[in-house]
Parts: structure tokens; C-alpha cells; sequence
């Protein structure tokens, strides 16, 4: 175990999967520089400007050129820097490497990386702060991630490195100088494994990325109010995992599902219909307005989903009031 | 007055190749006119030379990336017709197992990885297969492509100068039929076309016409050989014409009779056979050449007309590993 | 009354919003030869080729011009051909035409309407079929239309391009043909305001675009075995009409949400969380399953919803059973 | 040797607006030192001649888009600096009320319809705005200024071939300060760079010593005039550097430091000034033009500082008219 950024962690997952395998490369605006976020620091110097290439301000020749030299036999890891500019690149993403392996009987894989740094980030405003991971979560072909801590930054970055599908993966930006204990050696996790971060037994309240540490700062307040709340971080959002999410709810009668993104159409909407669907719970999402992210600090608090509204809406659901 | 140091027997092989295509295509339409064929078929009858004559030079592990308009491109490149005409009739034994139809016809098998159905999306994909090939330190060669319409898409831009920057083994061709759909390509086309663009990214660029199986032929090989010693990308810009609507179902009626007939007076199998017939080809052998690409063409149909639709769960498989779909929605 | 297709009665909407206002026009590739459904036929020849212009192949020029057309005064339709190909101008239409009004606090509008024709049509494969409303559903600042009678064509048409918001306005493919009655003049519909195509009882199906014929179908065949379905076409996603929707379920009990996009992350999910958090009912879900859509005719049909599924799901939900 | 012809109102006008465009910048700066700014800053600093030279040129009803970089161009155009340093700062009175900030600047009441966050994106946008006008037959002109990066975008070759193919009243300024971000961009771009790929695709493109105000200047008065006399699109290919890091944040350790120190010595207000010296201009006058510039910063700097926060309310205008957020989130 070494305490270990998330920046840091995911650093050291690239770093040791491309000294495992020789066709893993990472390619990005600035990346021999360190990238924007220094995520990439000191990679070129071990694995040169070949293995950690710069590119052109062309997004979707990144992404276009990813998915070819994936179906080549490379594994090429792209870096989109904010995830808002990747959508420069949706087309290459979406119609041509979330499709190509269907689309052509089978006959290809296209095992690549897109890294997506997401989420609100001091002031950056309405074209550097969003989350779309439900978009990709709507797109068949995509394994779409959503780390929240060191470990998981590098075990599921791993995983993505390694998997044969492309992978949408998302940072938060937010996130990237959180510190946490990171095992040591080759953890790698499956898809698809939620993580219960606190057990109980009143209600369950899903999340993911950043907003899984708002939840457990409301967790923390709800125990104190002698309400046992389960969080549940789900870690990749496709495939995500149903069984653990519904086995909680169905246990606690009552299901919170918490995110950063806008809430119309947002991921939680599939967690939601999926419960009502399939158990017997009261259920609530709280995620963002539909507004763009403003710029002043007022502006953009106003649409973060923040710990006290997590405690109301959990008081809420464990004391069964129903919305008007 | 016949053609000095002509390469008769290549020459014929080209003839064939054509017609081949030809045929393939005319097929491709008869299962149009059956409704055997419900989605869209854009044929390059009339451009036969451009495919011929540049995949012709491509090695069987070289790499073809090609559009919507790809049916001659693929057999070109050595894909089997057979397995083309089940792709397109959407059966089984096609070569995506009726996944991709004419629209995203591929044979991974001889280095063909995929038409596109999105104008111009084939170009980045294509300067990254080229990418793999010079991480990986190979003497392949990628080729690329497409229309004149697709030289005003972003991707056109990205992907050139991607090649360039990182020096990478891509031929870029640009089949220049003088139209997008059912515009006409010079109207949204503003400077100097294909090739001047090219060169402003830095790539060597030529322009042939591309009616001319031994200039497409010759140009091609030397770009070629350039691109496998090691000399970046090159660009070519062939020009042709589409005799036939934008898809099978286009009349193309905003073409006066009177250019398609000019057009037809140059197409390039007739120009061909006219070579052949001036270095001493008999009509016999010629119109052989076509019967035997029709005779080959009509089994590949009677058999791809009589092949097996897939089983619907085949809908649901090579989506991806990770949560992959499954049955319980059928 | 006239009896007019879909295709015609937007045309219609179109030529009627021109001649009554001289800053609309339409943009796109091929449009002087009436567009690739033949949607603009004879337009050019009354309003000339500078307002019903022909473009390159550049959605991204489409697009984002389009913006920059409708924030100096005038009103944009422009065409995407397949709504699959708007995938080559979400940076324009996303970061762009959906945020300026915001981010400019207010200082500009971007009355723009971008037409996607979306859904299956014949053996069209994966890059010509899909149904992406959901994106733009969660995009804060569209507004999100999806007519499926000829009649809604005309009026929501009309409505989009009087919208000072951007709207993305998706027709469907399979839907050019159909005919129906059409009220002479100028109607106009708001946006929010749901159909009830048929009212019912016992349960409540929601749906829109080419599926709610598809519903209506299944309707029948319920009505035949003595089930009451009340069929509402929700007509525009954004809004949405929370309220006829919700009232209706309410009644009912049961509410079944049908369309053919991606069940995943579909936007009846939206429906079925909001359902959830607010009423009393059971809630189940139809759409296709998380895969491209091939393109032999036998692929393609497994993944369409099809009245006999629709029929079982509300048979289910009537008989109570629920879902494993 | 003083310069013939030499309009020097003009040129003291000039170097007094260069100065309001740094001094405000140092403000700006000064407000991320405080945290009073918490997102990026861009600074201009040392590129101050491409704005007052190009955008001079411009009538208070033309129109300007720009990127990230862009507050020297909004002052050009006669944004009010004390609503700039509002809206920097994120507060009532900003020009966009606090919602876009540095990276959204805007003053649509001077023309300036935006910065932009997405390189390369107003490219396009500002073909859109050239085409309203010239739909609705009005004289003005549109200037659309973007990086050197921005050339690798696919919209750029979209914008500047639709701005031809229409034949629309924009110009387009490259402003190459030889960097992107932290890549130097010669390294990632291939080809004749930015004019070279502009004729190309058909316009007339120049280049220009952009940190020379009078050959900006008589430049862009050139080229606006030809634009506004209906000759179509203009490229202008303006060579500064950008003295500081890419943002506030920066401290761009990836270029030596005698690489810099060149090209201080060639930034553009300090030329400016040796040339009104030269023109007799008193050492006092020079330097009161920048006291007063930084005097007026100071002020505005101090009064942005001091003003009010939006209301969070705030955060739910502007949104759209139909479906609009309620404040029940809130
Ligand atoms: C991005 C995109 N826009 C539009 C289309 C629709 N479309 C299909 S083929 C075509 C014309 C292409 O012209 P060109 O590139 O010259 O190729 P050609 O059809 O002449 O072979 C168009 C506009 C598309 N497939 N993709
Ligand atoms: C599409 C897109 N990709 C990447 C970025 C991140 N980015 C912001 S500024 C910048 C460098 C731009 O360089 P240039 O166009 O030369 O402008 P400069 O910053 O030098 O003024 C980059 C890469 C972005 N904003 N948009
Ligand atoms: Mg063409
Ligand atoms: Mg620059």
C-alpha cells in the first residue's frame, strides 16, 4: 500500500502497462510536457516522444487516428483534456469506434482509451465543466468509467488499457490531488463492480466520481442523525452493476441516486426506471438544473448537487414523504 | 499506334479486374431492382480504373480503407465476390455476416478494413493505421479512399496533416467524380481542389486522370514505392466521372444527357479494351473478359440470392466484451 | 383539412414560415435538388438559392454557422441529412448553439432549427439508423421535438422555427410517406403540450415519434382483449408534458414508456425516474436493446420494438406481474 | 529616422489603447494572484498590436469573434474595461453577468460576439455571422481571430472554404504567437502554415510583423476595405509571440529563457513608443499614456473587486424560453 494522488495513481497504472505491453501508447495535446494536468509527467522521458506523442490541436484526428491504429493491433490511449472537447470527436467515437467491431461482423477489435477529464473545476465555465457520461452510457459499443479514488484511478485504468472494447474513461478534475491508499502490484478490477463504501441498512444511495465523496460527507451526517445510509459507488456507469445496486434497495426500501450531472436524462434516470422497474422501493435522484455551468462561484454552486441537499432528499425518502 | 513497353498481360488482368467490378455491381443493382437489396447501393460503375489501378498496387497485407462507394475498391483489393454479394443481400456468408451491408463492406482478411458511411470519417482512420504501422516499425503501406465531396469535411484537414506531421506510410486518393450526391462538387468547392490542399499540408501531390488505367496504374506505383521507402504520405487525385446516379435509386436527373454522354464516350473499360485491341487483343478475348466477370458474377448472385438470412440473435453478438447485450429483449 | 404527408406538411410549414418571415432560411448539402428525401422540393424555386442554399459536406460548417447566422438576426434551418451525421457538429451545436445565450448572459439568442431525419429505414445499417433524442435531452438550453403525424409536423415545425431557442427537430425517416389529415392556416403548436391518441383506463403508454403508430397498433389489439390503454404522444421531449403524463399514470396505475432508441440510457428513463419519484404506478420500459442496429433485414428487426412486445409488456403490467 | 506620412494621433491613439490592453490584463493577473479570479486567464501580453492594429479597423457595428485569448481584441472593439474586469471576477455588472467569464467574453452592444473555449470554433461561427449579412445586404464586416492551433482544426478548413464558396464579408486573422498551449505549434503542423493553407482553399492571404502596429494597421485597413468593398473573405497571417505562460498558471519552463528575452525585446509597445519618440513625442507624453492607462485599470480593477456577487437565482436565467429550469432545485 502507498498513499497516492489520482493523478499519480493513473500515472503509474499507464506507466506500468505500457512496460508491460509494447503496443500500449498514449497520444494528446501537450503530452510531452507532462499534459494540461500533468497527468502525464516524466512519461516521455521512460517511454519516449513515440510511445507519449504529442498532437496536433485535432481532436477528432486523435480519436480517428485511435481507432485505427487500435484496429492495427496497437492499444492507443487518447487524451480528449477536457471532456467537453471531446465533443469534437463524436463522430469518430460514436459511428466509427464504438460500431466498427459490430458493424464489420466481428471481424476487428478496437481496444482503445479515451481519457475524458470531467466535472466542474474552479470557474471554468459552461464549455470546461460538463459531465455526459450518460451519453456514453446510451451508446452500444462503449465501456464507459468513472473513478472516484487512487485505487480505483489505477486499477480501472488498467482494466480499460487491457480491455479489447473502447472505453470512455472519465476523470474528474475535481479529483486528480485526492490522496488514498493505493495496493501495491497489479490490481486490475472487472467492469461493472460497484464498491460499497459504507454499509446500512436505511436507505441506499448511489453515486459515482467526485460526487461519491460529497455522499459520504452526507453519510457521515445522516449517522450522526442515527440514519444508517449504504453508498454505493458504481465505478463504471456501462456495464454497470444492477445486482449490487438492486439487491441494496430492495434491502433498505429506500433508493438515492446522486449525481454531478445534469439530472434530466442523467444515468441516475437509468438507475431509477431500472428499480422501479425490477423492485419495490421509494426512489429519488438528485443530480444538476438543466442549466449550462456558470462562471462565478455563486453561479456554479448554485447547480452542484451539494452534501445538505443529499441529507434532505435521504431524510426525505427515510421518512417517506413523497414528491408533490 | 500501340503503347510502347506495355505490360500486356498486366493490361488484361486490369481489363478483367474492371469488369469484374462492373459486373459485381450491376449485380449489386439487380438485387436493388428484386428488393433483395432494401438499404442503398452507390455504385462506381464508370470509375473501375481508379480502383484497379491503385489497389493494384497495394500487397495483400497493405491496408485499404474506402467509403460508401467501395464495392470496387474491396474486390480489388482481393475480397471475395461471393461473400460481397451475401454481405450486400445481407445473408449469411457475407463478410460481415450481414451486419455492415454495402455501406460498410470490409475484408479484414486482405487487408480491407472497412467502406464508410460517413463522408470523410475514413481519412483520420486511416493516418492512424498508418500510425500502428510505423509504431510497430512495418513497410506497409495504408491507402485511403475517397470523394471530392469529402474534401471539405474537417476531417479531411486533420487527417493530412496528422500523415505529414508524423511521417506516415498513407496514400490519400481522392476519386474525383465531379460530384457530391447531387451537387456538383466544384460549387462547394472553393481554391484549387483536391491536390493544391494537399500540397498546402505539405504532402507531394500528382493528379491523373483517372479514366486511364495505365496512367492511374503507373502513378500509383511510384506513390507507392515512395510511401514504402519510407518517404511520408502522398496524395493523388484521380479524376473520373459516375455514370450512374448517386445510388441506385438516384435518376440524376440534374445532369444534362448530353454531358453523361460525353462521359461515357471516356469511361475506362472501353478505353481499356481499346489498348488491348491496338496491341493486338482479338474481340474474342475481350468480350471474353467480360463474360466470364458476368458468368462469375451471376453465380456469386443465384448463390448469395439463395443464401440463408442470419438467426436474429446474431443482433446481438460482437457488440463488446463488457456489458454486452443480451437475449432476454428479443 | 387536407390529407398531406409528413414529408409535405413540413415542407409546407416551411414554405408558409418563409413567406411570412424574410429572415428564415434553410441550409444544407443538396437542397437546391429539393434534399435527399426530397423534403425541399420545389423550395429553391421559390425562394431562390441564397435561401434555400445548397452546402459542402461540412456539418460542422453547417452547424456552427448556423449559430453565427442566428445570433446576427436571422433563423437558420439547417438540414443534417441523418441525424447520425449531426454527430460530425456536437462541439456547434452542444458547446456552441446550446450555451451562448447562457454564457453571454444573456446578450444573444440562437434561433436556429437543425432537422435530423432519425431512425430505422430500411436495411440502412448503423451509421444511418439511429435515435439519439436522449442526448439532446440533456443538453441544458434545447429544446427537443419529435413529430409523428403529419399534422404535428406542420405546427411543431412552424413552432421550432419561431423558437428564439435551438431546436433540435427530428423527424423520422419511416414516418416521410405517411398520410393524415392536416388543419388549413396557420396552426402552431406549443412546446410541452403531450397528444392523447387514444384515452384509456387501465394503463398508460407513452411514446413518440414512428413508435406511437407502433403503439397504436398494440393499443388496438389490447382494446380487442378488453384492455383499456390511454396512448399519449409526448410530441417534444423538451419539454416534455410532465403533467398529462403523470395524471394520466396516476389513474391508471401502470405506465408503459415505448420507443425505439437504445432502452439504455433512452429517454424513458426520464419518464420512468420521474414517475417514480412523484406517483404511485408500475413502471416498465420498452426499447431496443444496447446494440447497433445491423443491417440484414432479420438484424434490424431484432432490435425494433414491435406491437406483440408492446402488447405482452402491458399485458404484464396489467396482470401485475413483475419483472425478475 | 522618422517614418513619412506618419498619422501620429493615430499611432499615440494606438500605443494608448496597447496599454489599456495590458494594463488590464496586469489586472486580471493581479485578480488570479488575490483568487479573486478561481479559472484561467490568458494573457495577451506582449500581442497587443494584432488587436489594436486588426481590430482598429473596424466600424463600432462590425462585428469580432475571438478565443480564449481575448481581451485585448474585446477592448479594441470598445468593451467597457470595468464590465470586462466584472465578468473576469465573476460579478454583477460583468459583461455576461457573470456567467462566462474570461473565456466567454462578450459585448454584443460594440459587436464582440464572443470569445470562445473551444479553439477553432469561431471560425465558423463567424462564416455564419458574414453570411446573415451579406443575406440581408448590409455593409459590415466580420473579423474572426484565432491561435495558430486553431489552423489544425477541422473547422477551419470548413469556415474559410465556406466563407469563399459564399463569398462572405469576413476576415480571418491567424494569430500565430508560435505556441499552443505548451507545444510549439511549427512542430505539430505541416506544410506552409496558415496563409499557405488559406489561398489554397481560395482566399487572399498576406502576412504581417504583427508585432509592427503600422504594418497591422495598414494591413488590415487594406483588407477590410476590400471585404467591405464586396471582394469576399481576407486571411491576414500575424507573427507575434506571447511573452507570458500559456495561462496565468504558467510558468512556461519548456522555452528558453534567451528565446524569450528576444522577443521581449521586440514586443509591440516599446516599438510603438521608439517610433512616436522618433516622431518627437516627449518621454513624459509616453509615459503618461501608460499611467493613465494603468490608473484606469487600477480603478476598474478596484471597483470589479468590490462589486457584488450575482445571486444565485442567477444561475437559472438565460437558460431558454421553452422548458427552462425552475427554482426548485435550487
Ligand atoms: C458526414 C456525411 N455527410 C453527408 C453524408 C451523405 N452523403 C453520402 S455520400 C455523399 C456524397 C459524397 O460525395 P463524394 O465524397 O464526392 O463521394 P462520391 O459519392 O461522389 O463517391 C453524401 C453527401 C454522409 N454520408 N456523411
Ligand atoms: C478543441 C479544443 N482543443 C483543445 C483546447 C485546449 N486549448 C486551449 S488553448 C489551446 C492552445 C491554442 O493555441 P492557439 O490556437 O495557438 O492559441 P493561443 O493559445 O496561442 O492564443 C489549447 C490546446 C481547446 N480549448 N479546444
Ligand atoms: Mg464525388
Ligand atoms: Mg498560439
Amino acid at each position: 500500500m502507498a498513499m497516492m494522488t489520482y493523478l499519480d495513481a493513473a500515472r503509474a497504472a499507464l506507466a506500468e502497462e505500457m512496460r508491460r505491453d509494447p503496443t500500449v501508447w498514449a497520444v494528446g495535446e501537450d503530452l510531452g510536457r507532462g499534459g494540461v494536468f500533468s497527468q502525464y509527467r516524466g512519461l516521455v522521458e521512460e517511454f519516449g516522444p513515440e510511445r507519449i506523442s504529442d498532437a496536433p490541436i485535432s481532436e477528432a484526428a486523435i480519436l480517428g487516428a485511435a481507432v485505427g491504429a487500435a484496429m492495427m493491433g496497437t492499444r492507443p490511449v487518447v487524451e480528449m483534456r477536457f471532456s467537453d472537447f471531446a465533443l469534437c470527436a463524436v463522430d469518430e467515437l460514436v459511428n466509427q469506434a464504438a460500431k466498427a467491431r459490430y458493424m464489420f461482423g466481428g471481424q476487428t477489435r478496437v481496444p482503445l482509451v479515451v481519457r475524458e477529464p470531467m466535472g466542474m473545476w474552479r470557474s471554468s465555465a459552461a464549455q470546461h465543466s460538463q459531465s455526459l457520461e450518460a451519453w456514453y452510457a446510451h451508446i452500444p459499443g462503449l465501456v464507459v468509467v468513472c473513478p472516484s479514488t487512487p485505487a480505483d484511478n489505477k486499477a480501472l485504468l488498467k482494466a480499460a488499457i487491457r480491455s479489447d472494447d473502447p472505453v470512455v474513461y472519465l476523470e474528474h478534475k475535481h479529483l486528480w490531488p485526492l490522496e488514498g491508499e493505493v495496493p501495491d502490484g497489479d490490481h486490475v478490477l472487472p467492469f461493472g463492480q460497484a464498491a460499497i463504501v459504507t454499509p446500512g441498512s436505511d436507505l441506499t444511495i448511489v453515486s459515482w466520481s467526485a460526487q461519491v465523496h460529497v455522499c459520504a460527507d452526507a453519510v457521515a451526517t445522516l449517522a450522526r442523525q442515527g440514519v444508517k445510509a449504504e453508498l454505493i459507488d458504481l465505478r463504471t456507469l456501462w456495464p454497470w452493476d444492477k445486482e449490487t445496486v438492486l439487491a441494496s434497495a430492495a434491502r433498505t426500501g429506500r433508493l438515492l441516486i446522486v449525481h454531478e450531472a445534469v439530472q434530466a436524462g442523467g444515468f441516475g434516470a437509468e438507475i431509477a426506471a431500472t428499480a422501479a422497474e425490477h423492485i419495490t422501493a421509494r426512489i429519488r435522484r438528485l443530480g444538476a438544473p438543466r442549466a449550462p455551468i456558470g462562471y462565478a462561484p455563486p453561479l456554479e454552486d448554485a447547480v452542484r448537487v451539494q452534501a445538505p441537499a443529499i441529507v434532505a432528499a435521504a431524510l426525505g425518502l427515510v421518512n417517506g414523504r413523497q414528491l408533490g | 499506334m500501340p503503347i510502347p513497353n506495355l505490360d500486356l498481360s498486366r493490361l488484361r488482368d486490369q481489363h478483367r479486374m474492371m469488369w469484374r467490378i462492373r459486373a459485381l455491381e450491376e449485380a449489386a443493382l439487380r438485387g436493388l431492382d428484386e428488393k433483395i437489396v432494401l438499404g442503398a447501393i452507390h455504385p462506381s460503375i464508370g470509375q473501375e480504373a481508379v480502383a484497379v489501378g491503385v489497389v493494384g498496387n497495394l500487397r495483400r497485407d497493405d491496408i485499404l480503407l474506402s467509403t460508401h462507394r467501395g464495392h470496387g475498391h474491396t474486390l480489388a483489393k482481393g475480397a471475395n465476390p461471393d461473400a460481397m454479394l451475401c454481405e450486400l443481400f445481407g445473408r449469411i456468408g457475407g463478410n460481415c455476416g450481414g451486419k455492415g451491408g454495402s455501406m460498410h463492406i470490409a475484408d479484414f482478411s486482405v487487408g480491407m478494413l472497412g467502406a464508410n458511411g460517413v463522408v470523410g470519417a475514413n481519412i483520420v482512420i486511416a493516418a492512424g493505421a498508418a500510425h500502428a504501422i510505423k509504431l510497430k516499425r512495418e513497410d506497409r503501406v495504408v491507402c485511403c479512399i475517397f470523394g471530392d465531396g469529402a474534401i471539405n469535411r474537417g476531417p479531411f484537414l486533420e487527417g493530412l496533416n496528422w500523415a505529414q506531421v508524423f511521417g506516415l506510410p498513407v496514400l490519400f486518393v481522392c476519386e474525383d467524380n465531379g460530384f457530391a450526391a447531387t451537387t456538383r462538387t466544384a460549387t462547394m468547392t472553393a481554391g484549387g481542389g483536391p491536390s493544391v490542399r494537399a500540397r498546402a499540408m505539405g504532402l507531394m501531390a500528382e493528379e491523373v486522370d483517372g479514366n486511364d488505367i495505365l496512367a492511374v496504374d503507373s502513378m500509383a506505383r511510384r506513390l507507392v514505392a515512395e510511401i514504402r521507402a519510407g518517404g511520408g504520405p502522398r496524395f493523388l487525385h484521380a479524376h473520373t466521372y459516375r455514370l450512374t446516379g448517386h445510388t441506385g435509386a438516384d435518376p440524376a436527373t440534374y445532369r444534362p444527357a448530353a454531358e453523361v454522354a460525353a462521359a461515357r464516350a471516356l469511361e475506362p473499360i472501353a478505353r481499356t479494351a481499346a489498348v488491348l485491341a491496338e496491341a493486338g487483343l482479338s474481340a474474342d478475348d475481350l468480350a471474353a473478359d467480360r463474360a466470364a466477370a458476368e458468368q462469375e458474377m451471376l453465380t456469386a448472385f443465384l448463390a448469395a440470392r439463395a443464401a440463408p438470412f442470419p438467426d436474429p440473435a446474431v443482433a446481438f453478438t460482437d457488440v463488446q466484451d463488457a456489458g454486452a447485450p443480451s437475449l432476454e429483449h428479443v
